[in-house]
Order: structure tokens, then C-alpha cells, then sequence
């Protein structure tokens, strides 16, 4: 499949407007002196620059963009480590509720004025059943326990380890076989923070008892709008891994320019160029393989869920780009020694974050064996 | 406007040269006389002074109607390193002589740079020329142009060289001066591969077959005519091959499943019975690798195509070396007993190399080159540390040194 | 368990005597010019040093000392890819013998006159079943079908891809619950020597047409000889390729230092030198798991079977020291560069040695396994 | 003979002193007195001028007793890096006033060498020495032993400071001349981290605890009695403390499933919901490496038991650093979003570190330290690829320089 895998000018644009909207608002140390979730960020990002509705139709007061477009955004904000709900809210809900065609909701969040988060554990991978694919064109109903049931339109049951559902004004919450909203500050609705790795993408334990719920989709509609929301989300999740390994490697190369030892810039040195050279390389291939994702679903019809060759892309994106998010950060630590590994310096938020996406949307081994379904290399 | 040119070009030609009737050698040549050979040359030397771009229509439409090609993988040294080198540094005399039969694929080049001294440290090349008595002095680096009738005498021992064996001419890079620094001594030759004293000799690899060839040059007498650019102005010109040679890596389209990775998914999908969970993890990694590295390949010829190159073209020929070599050893993990099965040690001189031919040993033991042939996998990361990444230089001793007083 | 890994004194002349001898008879240019087995160095180590019973009794001709003793050897052997069938006829075939208390053909094998080679895959792993370990003090009966089945004292069937019985006298035969031992010249066996990538270790299919056999063992403690046989093999093998390893570590260091290129050494470009750094490590490391599965073993009785500690160390040290010396050998190749990719160099030698000795007593991955169940780590 | 010797000089020793009814710190007083402390160390400094090798009989005899010992895990610099430091370089008055309380653990010892510039090149650090003026010239590098009465005013900053904030005493390296190279312009000292001017600040790590500290020397006064070794010679007696630092690594017996894979091996166990087999090869993996890391460590310790060192230690350091971080970024990878749960972000100051507790997160996060703490991996390659391997050293501009004049 052809995709340009290239920036156009308009993407571009893009990209320097948030970058330079996020080195003004945003700098690390903004970060660190408060890692929770920003909301007059939110607000800057989502409604005054008017990219939570990036990718929802104009009529319905988004963008009228689409998934390249948010990629862009993630890139940036894995670049930053911002602590803003963007992949749950602006690409998992929204794309969720594209999906549905659950128009009402779209333009509560097309403005950004609210924010929705798809209850389930951070580590549910694409694919309801968890480890296996879909097989082509089919979306299997929403099976393997989310751990809420539905009764006359109440909802009980408790899901652990939801990402970003803290600052979530709307909720999305699967059943076995049907999709629910509820608002957050519903009766019934009860959240517990969890003190996350993740401190700019915190958890919450939910709990539902009896609350009440809005159905929006259920039965095959319903397994693929959640298929295709998280096939969005992990692909949208390897842009942000992108865009964050390659900050970390540029923050490497200024510490290897700038930090003397031994009386010449530790960059001379060439075991640490090599190092550099082979993190470059890396970056370069998660960058081809996220932009790549992007593309191919960038194309699609959401309704119809993921496509074969966009479960192929999503699982390459979270096989390749996750795990070199998280050797980027860790090599960023090291190169920075000793002052890497302080609470002081931004390493180790980047650390944290990389980490934490490795296992959102399911580690990378769980994508290779979807891969394996999907490419006709059976097991043994 | 250009294209409609080209068309109506293409097509006359095909009127008054019938691909079916007239003799290949003379189809082309009226072809590279018609300037349809590479349309971006000068007029006069095959081409029509049109952009580069414009060359895949014209290919096409010959193809399309049947016409024989010049068989570009037959001489890929020449037509990618040698003619634009010719065309850059070549006098006019040598560039009328030489381009017309590379291009035909009558002449074929072959490329003395590397030495047994000389590997990653190519500016180090010790075969020395040295200027006849006749004509002057042949260490005097700004002789230039001045003594025009002279000769050179070449003495040294080249290696690697593919195709010497059926050149008829050679990109030779040699020193000329001992007493400059290195970088500076340097001078650039047309090798006449027919002269007295030049030797080739089959340079046998670990394979058993012999791809390569030696070349020993004794007291090998050229022309000053043949040679291109000035006295100690060699390295500029060997750059200009070189360069080329890295604009044709990572240039070909690969499909899903393209090189060694494809060979070990049908080692899988076949043997159901040598499958554990353990390879299967290990076959999904490079899988993803692959992908990885094909995609970077889209990227690079997307920016190529767009007239900006970039440095990713790196990125594919270091990762595709690193996954060849480990698909290849994991085939012979998969397969167990049955990959230890030779097909032949004896020494061969293959026409053309399949690197994904023959038997698992033989990819394996082949892929072994990938990081070493055309630029070690290390001088690439140096590459990629100082000039993307502007890293520091490393200290260096050897740049400002006479070449004949570098320890070696 | 307690071993010691360092080399005794008497162990430290013993590796002299059979360093020197090899250095004098054969260097690396002579395996290069005839890589096939070598009738003469094979006399010479086996029966004038007396090497080829070096672990059997004394009463029985042999040298009574033990599988360290052997491991000695195989390590010098590793150093310098000699092509003598030490490995299967003074160990497998020895130590399976030992265990089957078969005293009439073990003095035959002591003296080093005859060599003889046990007739399975040279793939095949220890524990007769292939993948799966025996439980703790069990060994199941030679299953999973060699090929080859007993018909009143004759054998027929075939078994392709046998290591070193190109030059073997005796052959030992297992067939589904017995061990037989054939002579190679016997009418109805046939030997078809394979092209095989490693020519020091050359493979051979061989066919037996109601080939006339010996019984030497049969149901649980044929099974457990074979057992004991492999498992004395795989660890054998791997201070054949702890001693391959270091010799691959000793040229490149050679290299680094003598080969010039920008005006100095290319041991002092720094990133090779961190490659050297790291693969001392993992040759050092080699060494120890070696060391340690040799003591383990060296304690033993052989026709006890291996104990569930012998089988961890044997397959530890199969899983650990194959893929050092296969990587040790491609460094080796590799910082020679063009020269260590041409035949005249000998890299390639212990390259195809490494690349082969990897597989044979299964690849590391089935060593792997094994472990698993060995160490209860129990499979997905 | 000293066997028997000692077990009775103990038991004479019991005798006289009941472990049941002596103070704990009177009683290791009079152990020190007594010459049973560290019997290697000369008589009148708690020993009997033995061989080291018998002090495990010693200690078990009081161990078997039920005698107090001195904690030695908590002075761990005290008693491996400072006690021989002193004993080598110290004057005999300091020896007598500093080697009992540090031995009966009554007074803690830190470490101040590494500096925020002077971390892999610790012979940078930057920290200044500098005489007091009725004491003479502090930049007079070979003013030696003549000037007793001066004192030094001590201004610079220091890191990565174990301990500093309970330390009586620290090994203080710093710049006395700043004209001289680097390497020659040291000198070392005792400090009194009582002495005004010594601020230590916890510094907190990416774990959101603070194991270590900031130590701000600010006009600080020591004594030139508190002085090690000469004026200039600050590098070699560095070298001694840091020789005994590398001693202590890689000493501690390991059984098989210590350390971090043991953690890592127990969750697997202990979570068969989230095995996959893709994990379950990658945990085998560890384990092996585990194994051969441990096995190492066997072979490291049998050599030193029989006075035979050897360089293999450095293979347990970088092995085991890179090991705890693969098997703790695994237990994150195999846990999914249960791993993800931290404890506690709040700034503490912990009694004792365990690298293997709290949680899985932690786990990771500590393990990162592995390769940075008591020297890089990166410098433990170069020490190993020059003084094991011979490999030559890098072309070096900063042995030869004034230390003043290098860039930084």
C-alpha cells in the first residue's frame, strides 16, 4: 500500500504552531514542578487552537482534518511529555464515537469543552479479544470481560487502570457485547487514582454501581467501533513514541556536544557516536513505521473498523515504535550519568512516559502475535 | 512539453530503428546517438540536456515496444560511478571516447579503489604512479595540465575488484605524491585494463566462490590523457564516485516480504515441524525489522523522487545488513540439521550473485559481506555521527601528515 | 552446587601439551588445505597422548581421569577448528558406553585405534524426546523414532545428517528402546557423505540394509545412556566453543592492534574497543557456565543418567555458549573486514565451526525449553 | 598455628568481656584494643599484623558467641574505602585518632570525589584547595610536609554523596594547583563534615527518593593535619580508595534466582494469566544470562580465596547492570498495566536501600543507576579494553595540559 510518508506543508505548519505553543506553555520544568493533567492547557490546545476536533467532521464542529493531522499533535506532545488527555479524548474517544456515528458527542468534544476516555485498562490491546487479531473483516464482539455489565440501561462493574479517565468529563465504557456513555459525575460513577509510573498520564481504578448509561452502539457495530478506536489509538500512541524518542536523542546529542570530559566533549568519543549513530537509525525507522500507521488509516472509513492492512500497520507501529521510545529514554538517562538519573533533570519523565506507552494498547509481544495472525506466520 | 518531446522522439526512432531487425549493439548505439541513452546528459553524449526525471518515460516506452535495454546490471559500476565521474572530470576527448560503449555495454568498468592497506581508510591508497622521466615530474602536485604528452608508471595492488576480469577500463585511484598529506597526494586514473602489467586474479571468499577479483598493477604505463581531474585533485574526484555509488543504495522498490526475510517466512510456512515458540518470537522481531527497514525504504525513494534526498539512505543499507545476516542465521536455526547441507565449496566464478540463492549456509556465510561491502557498518555510524548528527570529529593525526610518515 | 572453576595445576599442563602439539601439527593453514578429517593428528592425540581415554578406566586401557580432563581438550580442539572426531567417539560415544558399562568396546575406543560415532541427528538434543526434558531421575526410552528399527540383530532404516561417522570404525545405533552397536564396514551399511557447511565436522546420511548389530542396551537404561551420552556431548561442545570463542577474541584484539587505518591502530577507535570490551565479557562468562556444566558432570555416574542438576548446566551452558562463539566468530569476520570475508583468512573457519556447533545438540532455543521445565518456569 | 592462636585469643577475649552484659560500643572498643578487629591490621590499630585470610574464623567465633558486631553495613565506605586509605597515607596520629571510632561504626564515613564536572573523569574535579596565607602558598605543589601549622580553605561542590548527611568524616579529593595537569594538581584530604561551611542537601533521584546528597563546601577550614598522602599526590591516594571500592564488587555469594531475575522469576510464577510465549522465551533468556552473571561471580570468588584476583569482576558489574535492567523492564512488560502502579512520589530519605523492593516500577527505575554508580559501564569498557585486552589508549589531549587550560 502507497502512503506518503512525508510531511506535507500544511502538516508542517502545523507542527511549528504547537511546537511553539507547547516551548511557551509548556517547558519541562512546568512539567515537573506539576505532572498532573493541565486543564487550562486542555483548554489552550483543545479549544483555542481547535485541534481536539482536529479529525471530526466540520459539520459537527471539528477540524474536518483527520488522523495525520492528530499524529501531529501526538508527535508533539510526546515530545514535551504534556500532561494532557489528547490520545484518549481527541483520537480513542473521538475516533470510538466516529465509528458510531454517535454525532451528539462528537460535538461535545469536537470543541474540546469536554473530554471522554474509553474505559478499559491501559493495556487492552486493538482487538477486543486482547491477543488475537481479528480475522479479515470481521470484528468480534467485545468479549474477554471489561468487567461491566448492563442492566436496563445501569451499569455495574469495576475496570481498573483506565489512562487519562481523571479529567474525563464523558465516559466510554464496552460491555460483553455493547458500547455505553456515561457522564463522569453520574451517580453510580466512582474514580480512584492510582499512583501511576506515569504521572503526566495517570490512572484511575473505576467503579460503576447502577449508573446510568446512554447506549450508543451495540452487537458487530459495536466490536468494531471499539476495534478501530484502539487500532486509532495505537497507532496515534506510536506518533507520540516517535515524537518523544526523537527528543530524547536530541537531547542526547546536546549533552554529547556540550558535556566535557576528559578535556574534549564526551561526543568525540566514538563509542558514544556510534551509540548516537545507531539510536539515529532507529528513530528514522520508528519515524517511517508511525507515519506509515498514520497514513494507512488516515485513509480509511472508520465505520467499517480496521482494515487487515491497518491491524498489519497498528501492530508493526506498537511492535516497532514502543520498545524504541523506551530505549531511547533509556539511553537518554545514561548518556546524561549521574545528572540523568536526578528528579531534577526531564530524563526521567520521558523515561516514565516510554515506559508506561510500551504497555498501553498492549506491550509489544502481544502485537507480534496478532502480527503472526495476520500475516500467515502460525505459531509453533 | 518535455514529455511530448520525449514521445514523439522515442517514437521516430522506433520508426527508423525496427528493435526487431537491427542488430542490438547497433540499435543501441543510434539510441545513445539519438540522445535517448540518459536524456539528462549533454547533447552529444547520449543525452538531450533534459531533466533526470523524465528518463523512466523514455525507458518505458522502449521497453514497452520490444527494444533491447543496455542491460544496466551487466555494468553497474560503470553506469552509475564511472560515467558521471567521466562527465564531470573527463576531457572532452576522453568523455567522446569512453561514454558511448559504457553506455552500450560494450566496455565494462570496474572500480580500483580499495586496497589491502586501504579498506575503510580509503584516501590512504598506497599504489603509486609515477610520472615518466619524459614528461616531467610526477611529484609535483600542481603540474596540472602543463605536460600534457607524459605517461605515468603504476605500481601497487588493488583488491575487490568486481568485474576486472571482464573491464575493459578502471576508476583508479593512486598516490602521487608521498609528501603531501594524504588526503592531498592523491591522483585519478582511467585504467586501461588491456595494458602490459595489469593482472587480475580471482580473489576467493568465504563462500568457496570468488565474486571479487585482485588486481595487481606492475609497472603498468598510462597516458596522461586518461587521466581525470588535476594532479593530487584524486580524492575530490574518487568523492564524486563515491557519492554515486551511495545514491543508488536503498533505491530499488521492495515488496512485503522482499530479501532474506521473505526467504525465512517460507522456511516457516513450510516446515511446521522445526517451529518452536521461541523462533516464532524470534522470526516476528525481524519481521517487524524488516518492515521497519522496507518502510525507511519508501521514505528515502518518496524523498528522492521529491528532489530532497536526506540522509535516510543510510538508515536502510546499515539496518538491512544487520536483519540479512540475522534472518540468515535464524534460518539456519529453523532448519537444524537439514541448513548444514553445502552445496558446493569449489571455486566459482559466478555470473551473477543471488544473495538469497544456492542454501541457508550459502546465504548465511554471504550476508556476512553486507556490513563490510560498500562501506563498513562502522564508517557509516561515523558517517551518520558527525555529518546528521554533527557529532564531534574524533582527533585525528593523519590529516595534516606526510602520507609517508603515517605509521601503517 | 559447588565446583571449582578454575584450571588445576595438572589440568593447566595438559592444556600445554595439547597446545603445543596442535600449534606444531595443525595450524590453521594445514585445516585450510584439507579440511577433512585427519587420520594422523586423530593418532597422534588419540593414541601416542593417549587422549582418546582420557576418561576411561585404567583397567580398561584408558587414562582414568574424567570429563574435565576431556573438556581440556575440546577446548584446545575449539582454539583451533581441528578436524579429528574427538568430540563424538572420546565423548558421546565413550560416555554413552560408560554408561552402558560396555567394557569390550570401550577399550577398542580407549586406545584411540578405533573411533567410533553415536548414529542420531547431529541436532539432536539430550533427552531422548527431543524438546522436552525427562522429569527429575526419570529417562523416558529412546522415542521419536531415529529411523532405524531391529529385526533379530539387523538393523535397517536411515539417519541423515550424522556428525563425524565419516571416519567412524563403530557405529552405536539407537532404534526405539535399545542401543546396538554396528560395525561401519558391515555389509547392508551404507555411508553418503554430505557437503556440509562446517568440513572439519563433515555430515554423513547413513543406511542400514538388515545391517548385522550388537545389543548393548535396552529399555530404561538404553535410555538413560543415551541421555548421558548427549548430555556429556552438549557440554563438551560448549568448552569446544568456549575454546573457538576465545581464540575469535584473541585474532580480533591481534587485528586491532596490528591493523592500521587513519594513522593509528583501530584499536584505538574507541568504539571497538567497547565491542572488544563487551564480547571479554561474554567469553568470560562462557568460560564460567562451562566450566561450571563440566564440574557438574565430572562428579557424576554416567550410568545413573544425568541428575536434574546436570541437565540444568548442560542445557545452560548449550543455550549460553553456542551463540557466544557463533557471535564471537562473526565479530571476528567482521573487524577483519574484507580479509576476514576471503577463504585465505581462517576466520571463516571457526565461523562455520561456530555456525554448525550452534545446532548441533539442538540450537539454543530447545535448550531454552528445556530449561523451562527443568527450573519450573513454566510455558504460556 | 595462628588458627589456634587466634581462636584462643577470642575465646581468652569472651572471657573477659560477656556480650550479654558489656555495652555494645564498649565491648567493640575493646574487640579493636584487643588486636580482633581486622587481625591484617597493624598491632595497636585493631589488629595482630595476620593475614587477612583469617578474619572469617574470627568473626564467626564472635558471630557463634552471640557478640555484637559493628554494623559493617552501615559504614560500608568507612570500613572498605577509607580504613585502608588511612592506613596506607595517614599520618601516625590520624591512624590512632580515626581508625577506632570508624572501625566500632561510632563515626560514618562519606566519599567526596565526584563533582557535577567531574563524574567519569574524576581526576577534573574542580574543587578548590587553597592554603591559608600565614601558611604558605597553596599552589606550591611540592610544598610537601614543611608547612605543619597551615590550614586549607576548602570551596567547591560535590555529589552523588552517600551517606553525607550521618558522616563524621569524608575523603575530600581536591584541586591544589590548577597550573599543573590535571592528574598532578590534586591533593586529598580528611574532612570534618562537622566544620562550618559543609552543607549537605539531599539530592533527589528519578525514583522521587534521596539515597544520596549535595555536599556545598563554602570557605570550609580543614587542618593540614587532615591531610593524606603530599601536596600534589591527591590522584594516587584517590586511586588507593578506589581500588578498594572495586575490591568489594562482585564479593557476595549469589544463589541461583538472586537478585532481580529471582523477582522476576516469582512473578511469572506467581501470574499465569499473563505469560505469553513470546515473554516466556525472553524470561528464559534472562535467566540464562543470570545464571552465567552468578556462575562469574563463583569463578570471582574462588580466584580471590586463592589470592588470585583477576579481572572478571568487572564482568559481574557490567553484566549484572545490564541484566537487573532487562529483567526489570521485562517484569513491567509481563505485569501490562499492573506494573504501572508506583507507591509513593513523595521525597524520602531511606534508611537502607533495597533495589529489589517496593514495586515494579521502582524496581525499573532503580535499576537504571546500575550502569551509572561506582563507575559507567562505559568506563568499565574502556578499563577493560585497555588494561585487560592491551588494546592502546585513545589519542589524549588532557594528560599534558595545565587542568586550567582544559576546555570544559
Amino acid at each position: 500500500m502507497s502512503v506518503d510518508l512525508r510531511y506535507s506543508e500544511v502538516e508542517g505548519e502545523l507542527r511549528d504552531n504547537v511546537r511553539a505553543m507547547l516551548a511557551a506553555r509548556c517547558p519541562w520544568p512546568t512539567v515537573l514542578a506539576n505532572p498532573d493533567p493541565d486543564p487550562a492547557l486542555w483548554s489552550l490546545l483543545a479549544t483555542e487552537m481547535g485541534l481536539a476536533g482536529l479529525a471530526v467532521p466540520e459539520r459537527l464542529g471539528g477540524g474536518g482534518a483527520g488522523l495525520r493531522e492528530n499524529a501531529i499533535v501526538c508527535e508533539e506532545l510526546g515530545r514535551t511529555v504534556a500532561p494532557v488527555p489528547y490520545l484518549a479524548s481527541a483520537v480513542v474517544a473521538t475516533q470510538t464515537l466516529l465509528a458510531c456515528t454517535a454525532q451528539r458527542w462528537l460535538t461535545q468534544l469536537a470543541d474540546g469543552s469536554r473530554r471522554a476516555a474509553l474505559v478499559v485498562p491501559i493495556d487492552t490491546p486493538p482487538g477486543p479479544s486482547g491477543v488475537r487479531p481479528a480475522a479479515t473483516g470481521s470484528h468480534p464482539g467485545i468479549a474477554g470481560g471489561v468487567g461491566v455489565r448492563a442492566d436496563e440501561h445501569r451499569l455495574t462493574g469495576t475496570v481498573p487502570g483506565v489512562a487519562d479517565a481523571a479529567t474525563a468529563d464523558l465516559l466510554l465504557v464496552p460491555t460483553r457485547d455493547e458500547l455505553w456513555i456515561v457522564e463522569a459525575t453520574a451517580v453510580g460513577v466512582s474514580r480512584s487514582p492510582v499512583v501511576s509510573l506515569d504521572q503526566t498520564r495517570p490512572l484511575v481504578d473505576l467503579t460503576f454501581d447502577a449508573a446510568p448509561a446512554y447506549r450508543i452502539a451495540a452487537g458487530r457495530p459495536a466490536g468494531a467501533a471499539l476495534h478501530w478506536g484502539l487500532t486509532a489509538g495505537a497507532v496515534l500512541l506510536a506518533a507520540e513514541q516517535y515524537g518523544l524518542a526523537q527528543w530524547c536523542l536530541e537531547a542526547a546529542v546536546d549533552q554529547l556536544k556540550s558535556r566535557y570530559q576528559f578535556g574534549r566533549p564526551i561526543g568525540a568519543f566514538q563509542a558514544l557516536k556510534h551509540r548516537l549513530a545507531d539510536a539515529w537509525v532507529e528513530v528514522t525507522q520508528a519515524r517511517a513505521v508511525s507515519r506509515y500507521a498514520v497514513g494507512v488509516l488516515a485513509d480509511a472509513d472508520p465505520s467499517a473498523g480496521p482494515s487487515t492492512e491497518a491491524q498489519v500497520a497498528a501492530a508493526l507501529a506498537q511492535a516497532h515504535c514502543g520498545p524504541i521510545a523506551v530505549r531511547l529514554a533509556e539511553e537518554c538517562v545514561q548518556l546524561y550519568g549521574g545528572i540523568g538519573f536526578t528528579w531534577e533533570h526531564p530524563a526521567h519523565l520521558y523515561l516514565k512516559r516510554a515506559r508506561t506507552a510500551a504497555v498501553a494498547f498492549g506491550a509489544a509481544d502481544r502485537h507480534r502475535s496478532a502480527l503472526a495472525g495476520l500475516v500467515d506466520l502460525p505459531p509453533a | 512539453m518535455w514529455e511530448d518531446r520525449l514521445s514523439s522522439l522515442v517514437a521516430e526512432f522506433l520508426a527508423g530503428h525496427d528493435p526487431e531487425v537491427i542488430d542490438r549493439t547497433q540499435f543501441l548505439r543510434a539510441r545513445f546517438d539519438a540522445g535517448l541513452a540518459w536524456v539528462h546528459y549533454p547533447v552529444g553524449l547520449g543525452g538531450l540536456d533534459a531533466l533526470r526525471e523524465l528518463q523512466p518515460l523514455v525507458n518505458e516506452a522502449f521497453a514497452a515496444a520490444g527494444a533491447p535495454d543496455n542491460s544496466p546490471h551487466r555494468n553497474g559500476i560503470g553506469l552509475g560511478m564511472a560515467a558521471p565521474t567521466i562527465l564531470r572530470y573527463g576531457t572532452p576527448a576522453l568523455r567522446k571516447r569512453l561514454l558511448r560503449p559504457l553506455w552500450t555495454g560494450e566496455e565494462i568498468w570496474c572500480q580500483l579503489f580499495s586496497e589491502p592497506g586501504a579498506g575503510s581508510d580509503l584516501a590512504g591508497v598506497a599504489t603509486r604512479a609515477v610520472r615518466e622521466p619524459d614528461g616531467g615530474d610526477g611529484a609535483d602536485a600542481d603540474g596540472g595540465n602543463t605536460a600534457h604528452a607524459a605517461s605515468w608508471i603504476i605500481n601497487g595492488q588493488k583488491v575487490w575488484t568486481s568485474l576486472a576480469h571482464q573491464a575493459r577500463w578502471g576508476l583508479l585511484l593512486v598516490r602521487t605524491d608521498p609528501d603531501l598529506p594524504k588526503h592531498q597526494g592523491l591522483s585519478y586514473f582511467v585504467c586501461d585494463m588491456t595494458a602490459p602489467g595489469v593482472e587480475v586474479r580471482p580473489l576467493r571468499q568465504l563462500t568457496g566462490e570468488a565474486e571479487f577479483n585482485e588486481v595487481f598493477l606492475t609497472d603498468v604505463r598510462l597516458s596522461d590523457e586518461l587521466r581525470l581531474g588535476e594532479v593530487g585533485q584524486g580524492w575530490q574526484v574518487a568523492r564524486t564516485t563515491l557519492m554515486n555509488e551511495r545514491i543508488t543504495i536503498g533505491g530499488r522498490p521492495m515488496p512485503r516480504e522482499g530479501g532474506m526475510i521473505g526467504v525465512l517466512a517460507e522456511a516457516w510456512r513450510h516446515r511446521p515441524d522445526r517451529r518452536t515458540p521461541g523462533l516464532h518470537d524470534e522470526l516476528l522481531r525481524l519481521w517487524v525489522r524488516a518492515e521497519a527497514v522496507r518502510l525507511t525504504g519508501m521514505l528515502v525513494r518518496q524523498q528522492l523522487a521529491a528532489g530532497d534526498p536526506g540522509p535516510e539512505g543510510s538508515v536502510v543499507k546499515l539496518a538491512y545488513a544487520t536483519l540479512t545476516q540475522a534472518a540468515s542465521s535464524l534460518e539456519l536455526e529453523l532448519l537444524g540439521a537439514d541448513g548444514l547441507r553445502y552445496d558446493d565449496w569449489s571455486l566459482r566464478r559466478p555470473d551473477r550473485v543471488d544473495m538469497l540463492g544456492r542454501t541457508p549456509g550459502y546465504r548465511y556465510l554471504r550476508a556476512r559481506g553486507n556490513s563490510i561491502e560498500g562501506g563498513t557498518s562502522e564508517i557509516l555510524r561515523n558517517i551518520i555521527a558527525e555529518r546528521v548528527l554533527g557529532l564531534p570529529a574524533e582527533p585525528r593525526a593523519d590529516r595534516h601528515t606526510a602520507w609517508k610518515d603515517l605509521p601503517r
